[in-house]
């Protein structure tokens, strides 16, 4: 089981909302679509889920072109961000809903549901409304409705961010349990780089409804395509130094070190971040981020270095990375 | 799919408001009379000349603009001092605006039986109290110069509470810290309305009287049950005349004129008064100036 | 033992089929000859018919069953029920007591069954001269009178010994009784905006020698010599004070007051009114008399109203209510109206009664008036025509323009409406 | 102090004329002519009675309305439902377009269609059929439904339709599961506002209603206005208004929840 999409593009009237996609997502792989708000990321979601009319390009699951099925036929399973629970039905009620209208006899149903709400940890609110359960239960049954579906492909839309951060580490794992055992290509929609990079094994990088690059956390991390993906990925944020000969260069400030030669820099402000310490330092440069251990007591002036291998050049114009 | 879905609907509005709106324009050209076997003749514009020659609808027209414009203007204002008092909190609001809306709830013909007891001349409330304060039997629906009140009177009661609720929604969305910095820059109640009510209920007040303009321009229930657009067609309306017309000297070809006259007249009057509301309330930008100096 | 049993049983069940058949045939017998008729009639009229339609059911028991169906009270809001009926189909009545106004229009409509195949030549004859008209429409008979009415001139006897005769006749009069302080006013009349002051305006013209609409070539005649002078004839009353200026918002009832209470000479009204004036709280009681309006010589009419029964065309009982209609304008249950309600009669030979002409000698009065009737204009627009002659009346009369322009105007409206509902070209 | 002053006058100004009826239905005619003297026989029930006995009997206009306002409902809500969600679906600019022409028809004094659909009632024989009367009932207050109820479809949360279609519901079983039971509250309050407009409509049935025992309570009254023969008829009068007003008094009470909301989303959002 597959997942394809080639140069998948939405035009809404002469705005072209996503253009030219292209991304393969293989089985129990985790593919997180990340991005600025308004990328793009849900909208392809929603086209691969058949919610929103695909305006070139295909989107082929399991070797079957399902460009343009309906969403009521293709086997997808979604969790929304908002989780979209059926007010007015019991959590129960809004697992059978789906089954009931697939055609799965009563006393299967039953055991079906049963077995789900198990799963999720959730057996004794089967009689609940949703609205009396809390966030991350309603997560929970909005997973188990998409499970409960035997879906071809999973699409998660930001499942986690209407929780608190707590409650989001918690779950994360439970997540991955529950989803990525299922053996099925996994795509997970977030704008939180963190948690595409704990849950993902591939991430893809959305930006004006373009993929800017598709790679592995690592890979991302260390080796960004553009100069975009290098200021979005990875906090505290890369140091851009001003543009020299057309070309920019950029270092984490995790890269950064003292040095008894090097820039000479001023301290502004620090921030303590608990296991680290974030200095910003004002260079003849531009200003630079620099993340230290907690123990280091820093002076007035620095001098600042960094080794040469962990430069990351772009070029300015646009803004591609030049080897 | 959608199609399908809206079809119906639009079928039967076409057919019942834009329907008759084609056929009105058709037959106001033709002679469709008793005298014609109530068939379709063309008559040229005879319809038209005659309306224009014609005394008792320009008399209507008068009379059911005089009509529109006391009752609406007297509603509006009646409605924004019950709009007021139904904002403030206190106990039984609730209960006061539920009883207030049973007027608006009535069937119009039954109040309208109901006013012909009060106005009538000697034995309804009315008569006996202006007797008892000296004024004397005024017959109110006997004399043309009092009846077309009595007919404001049952309208504005009827239809105060409808432009009441609409008043109302409007005042519950203005927030109440816009009052406190008038408040705290010492403007007083006047200022408050005139700066901050009027102008955000703007929208509110178009719309009740927009609504109220047409409904009142096409009076019809209440002048036939309690005038019966008497005495002398001193109350009558167009649509009264109209309704005459066709129904009691079956002459379907001029009562579509004078419906016809009437659509595009309320059209116009609707634009009109629009426009001049515009004008008179100011806008929201000016009461924002005060607000935040 | 069982076999009588079963013979016993048997022939209980054969008397009960014959009991059961009989019975159902002669439901059926029953059912079949006994027509039901119903006749819609204002409420004055149903009330003052109720014996004489208990009669009628009497004599036809098992026949026909006559209702009435009480309508309005205003004579107006029954044409408005009975046209709403008419109009969406089948009405729920067979016949309608109809004003004489009314009928161009309900036979134009097509809702009215001829009735020249029951009502033959000698039962037309039969009917006082002025009851013979306004019951056709195009060469058909739709309607049998079953009451007359015709506007009258009532004087003072107390004051004069010969009634006027001629128009100059009555305001001289007039005059001379109000300068003499014998009476406050000359003459009242119906002056306001309504139907009445067209059938004042009707005598007018025609006593001044034209006609509303011309009988011949339907042309107008509003304004021509005689539809003029009428017009200038009543404004000239209230200018010459012979009228009060209130007389412009005269009905009949305010015309009727004045003249009860001794204030004026004449008035124009119609037969009811006599009734009224020989009640004990008439302060002219006994010194009124009748007579036909003031007009030039010869010419003197009486505005015909008048209320007659129809048939409405698609009903299923056309005989029986042909035969209801027979029973209730005979003569004794004309006699019978007359002496109970006032309602003045429609057939001769009822005026000819010697025995009610002794019992009440104003009948012969009633029946001279009724030989010079005259029906309003018999279209089926007489309405929307009536509306724009008591408008442009009115406005001559409360001396808004003069009467040249106003039957001018008249005219020119009146034209305006035929035309536009197709009565000419 | 002021303010319970005013809210006197307000209820005496809302209520006096119905309170005036009620005190009017239990007065013998002779109280009725000397409103304010001391009669020995004032409080009667012969006006409920005559009212009650006549023929037909009152309560069958009661019972004509009930039924023209429960069919014209029913049939408004089935044609308003779908119509209302599909506005939602066409183009922005067709969408905004047809609102304003509803808003447009909303705001019509639909007296003046009266005309045409008397023809219409002619022309396919549908006058004196009381359930006819829905047709243009339906059709009348299809405007203010479709506003009101897309309103209703405008505020649900686009993911809940969404999702059910991924659980594979069909467009008519997102409507029996989804849609209907979540704008119900909206559905309620159009219901009952079309309700109020078939009971009380009264041009149109008074030009497709003629025989007496099909009257809808509008018409019926004001036959009863026009065809009294009663010198003072004003005791029946008063008696037929309270037993009319009955239904609508307690509708109001019962309802005035979702008449309000309706009334007022309607202002707000139209």
């Amino acid at each position: 089981m597959t997942l394809q999409i080639q140069n998948l593009g939405r035009r809404v009237g002469k705005q072209w909302i996503v253009r030219h996609l292209n991304l393969q997502v293989d089985n129990s792989e985790c593919v997180a679509l990340v991005g600025p708000s308004g990328c793009g990321k849900s909208s392809t979601l929603r086209l691969i889920a058949g919610l929103d009319s695909v305006s070139e390009g295909e989107i082929i699951l399991d070797q079957a072109n399902v460009t343009h099925a309906p969403a009521t036929q293709r086997a997808v399973g979604m969790v929304f961000q908002s989780y979209a629970l059926l007010p007015h039905l019991s959590v129960k009620a809004n697992l059978d809903l789906g089954l009931r209208v697939r055609g799965v006899r009563a006393s299967e149903r039953q055991q079906r549901i049963q077995a789900i709400l198990d799963l999720v940890q959730l057996q004794d609110r089967s009689e609940v409304l949703p609205a009396q359960l809390s966030g991350g239960q309603r997560q929970r049954v909005a997973l188990a409705r998409a499970l409960l579906r035997d879906p071809d492909v999973y699409l998660l839309d930001e499942p986690m961010s209407n929780l608190d951060a707590q409650l989001r580490e918690e779950l994360r794992p439970e997540l991955r349990r529950l989803v990525l055992d299922r053996h099925k290509p996994v795509i997970y929609v977030t704008h939180d780089q963190h948690e595409a990079m704990a849950i993902a094994d591939r991430i893809a990088v959305l930006h004006s409804g373009r993929i800017q690059q598709v790679a592995t956390p690592a890979d991302l991390y260390h080796r960004p395509e553009t100069l975009f993906i290098a200021k979005f990925i990875g906090r505290p944020q890369i140091n851009c130094f001003k543009p020299k000969d057309g070309a920019i260069c950029a270092v984490r400030p995790e890269s950064l070190f003292f040095a008894n030669e090097g820039l000479p820099c001023k301290l502004i402000s620090r921030e303590w971040l608990g296991s680290s310490q974030l200095l910003y330092l004002d260079s003849p440069h531009g200003s630079l981020r620099l993340s230290c251990s907690t123990t280091m007591e820093i002076p007035e002036t620095v001098h600042v270095s960094w080794h040469s291998s962990d430069e990351h050049h772009f070029d300015a114009t646009t803004g591609r990375r030049l080897t | 799919m959608i199609a399908f879905l809206l079809l119906p609907a639009l079928l039967l509005l076409l057919v019942v408001f834009v329907g008759p709106l084609f056929r009105y324009a058709w037959l106001s050209f033709h002679a469709d009379s008793v005298v014609t076997g109530l068939i379709a003749i063309p008559n040229g514009g005879a319809n038209w000349l005659r309306l224009v020659q014609d005394q008792r609808f320009w008399q209507d027209l008068g009379q059911t603009l005089r009509f529109s414009g006391v009752s609406v203007g007297l509603e509006l204002i009646l409605a924004l001092m019950i709009a007021l008092l139904l904002d403030q909190r206190w106990r039984g609001r609730d209960v006061v605006r539920t009883l207030t809306l049973i007027p608006w709830a009535l069937p119009t013909t039954v109040m309208a039986l109901g006013w012909r007891w009060i106005f009538n001349t000697p034995y309804g409330p009315i008569d006996h109290f202006t007797r008892m304060i000296g004024i004397g039997s005024l017959n109110i629906l006997g004399d043309p110069h009092f009846t077309w009140m009595a007919t404001v009177w049952a309208d504005v009661w009827k239809t105060t509470p409808f432009a009441a609720l609409i008043l109302l929604a409007g005042l519950q969305t203005i927030p109440v810290d816009l009052y406190e910095a008038v408040r705290l820059e010492g403007g007083n109640a006047m200022v408050c309305l005139r700066r901050i009510t009027l102008p955000l209920l703007r929208p509110y007040i178009l719309l009740a009287l927009l609504f109220r303009l047409a409904q009142a321009f096409g009076v019809f229930d209440l002048i036939q049950v309690l005038t019966g657009g008497g005495p002398a067609s001193s109350t009558e309306s167009v649509a009264l005349y109209a309704y005459w017309n066709a129904l009691r000297f079956l002459d379907f070809g001029y009562s579509a004129t004078i419906i016809m006259a009437s659509f595009i007249l309320i059209s116009l009057i609707c634009v009109v008064a629009w426009i001049l509301l515009q004008i008179i309330i100011p806008t929201h930008s000016k009461s924002q100036a005060v607000v935040e100096p | 033992m069982i076999m009588n049993q079963i013979h016993f049983l048997r022939r209980i069940l054969v008397s009960l089929i014959v009991i059961l058949i009989a019975s159902t045939c002669f439901g059926l017998v029953q059912a079949r000859t006994t027509e039901s008729v119903s006749f819609l009639m204002a409420a004055p009229f149903a009330d003052a018919t109720q014996d004489l339609v208990k009669q009628f059911n009497r004599e036809h028991r098992g026949e026909i069953h006559l209702h009435v169906i009480k309508g309005p009270l205003e004579t107006e809001a029954m044409s408005d029920l009975a046209i709403s009926s008419l109009l969406l189909g089948k009405a729920p009545f067979d016949g309608l007591l109809m004003d004489v106004t009314w009928l161009p229009k309900y036979a134009a409509a097509g809702w009215m069954e001829p009735l020249e195949g029951y009502f033959k030549q000698n039962d037309v004859d039969s009917l006082a001269t002025g009851a013979r008209e306004g019951n056709s429409y195009n060469g058909h008979l739709y309607r049998w009178p079953l009451t007359a009415d015709m506007g009258l001139l009532y004087y003072r006897t107390d004051l004069m010994e010969q009634p006027p005769e001629t128009p100059e006749d009555l305001v001289e009069v007039s005059q001379s009784l109000q300068k003499k302080r014998k009476v406050n006013w000359g003459y009242v009349w119906q002056g306001r905006q309504y139907e009445g002051l067209s059938c004042v305006y009707l005598e007018m013209i025609d006593g001044f020698g034209g006609d509303w609409i011309q009988p011949d070539d339907n042309q107008i005649g509003l304004n021509l010599k005689p539809g003029v002078e009428a017009a200038a004839w009543l404004q000239g009353l209230i200018d010459q004070g012979v009228s009060p200026k209130a007389v412009t918002n005269y009905a009949e009832s305010e015309a009727l007051q004045s003249f009860k209470v001794g204030d004026s000479a004449f008035m124009r009204n119609w037969p009811y009114a006599w009734a009224e004036l020989q009640k004990s709280d008439s302060a002219v009681k006994g010194n009124v008399g009748i007579t036909t309006m003031v007009a030039e010589p010869g010419r003197s009419t009486a505005t015909l109203g008048s209320w007659g029964l129809t048939v409405i065309k698609g009903s299923e009982h056309v005989d029986a209510a042909v035969e209801a209609i027979r029973f209730l304008t005979n003569d004794s249950a004309q006699k019978q109206l007359f002496l109970k309600s006032g309602y003045t009669p429609t057939q001769q030979s009822v005026f000819d009664d010697p025995e009610l002409l002794q019992q009440s000698p104003i009948l012969a009065e009633f029946g001279r008036a009724l030989k010079v009737v005259k029906p309003r204009p018999e279209t089926p627009l007489y309405a929307q025509v009536s509306d724009v002659l008591q408008r442009q009346l009115s406005s001559i009369l409360t001396g808004e323009q003069t009467p040249r322009i106003g039957m001018d105007r008249a005219t020119s409206n009146t034209n305006q409406i035929l035309i536009s509902a197709g009565d000419r070209p | 102090m002021n303010r319970r002053f005013l809210v006197g006058l307000l209820l005496l100004w809302s209520l006096g004329p119905l309170l005036w009826q009620l005190y009017t239905s239990f007065c013998s005619d002779q109280a009725l002519t000397q409103p304010f003297a001391s009669i020995d026989q004032r409080w009667t029930l012969i006006h409920y009675r005559n009212v009650l006995t006549a023929n037909p009997p009152f309560w069958r206009y009661l019972v004509n309305s009930l039924l023209v306002g429960l069919s014209s409902t029913l049939l408004c809500l089935v044609l308003a439902l779908p119509a209302a969600y599909a506005l939602n679906r066409i183009p922005c600019q067709l969408s905004i377009m047809s609102r304003l022409a509803l808003v447009g028809a909303a705001l019509f004094p639909y007296v003046l269609l009266f005309l045409g659909l008397l023809e219409f009632a002619r022309g396919l024989n549908l006058g004196n059929h009381l359930l006819a009367l829905s047709f243009p009932y339906a059709a009348l207050s299809q405007p203010l439904a479709i506003l009101l109820l897309n309103n209703a479809f405008n505020d649900l949360p686009p993911e809940l339709e969404d999702a059910a279609k991924l659980e594979g519901l069909t467009l008519f079983q997102r409507f029996r599961w989804i849609l209907i039971p979540l704008i119900s509250p909206a559905t309620a309050s159009t219901a009952i506002l079309v309700f109020l407009f078939s009971w009380n409509e009264y041009p149109i049935a008074l030009t497709w209603i003629s025989d007496s025992s099909k009257l809808t309570l509008p018409v019926a009254m004001a036959r009863i206005a026009g065809s009294s023969i009663y010198s003072v008829p004003y005791g029946a009068y008063a008696a037929a208004t309270v037993l009319g007003s009955i239904p609508l008094v307690l509708l109001v009470l019962i309802f005035q929840k979702p008449i309000v909301s309706g009334l007022t989303s309607g202002a707000v959002k139209g």
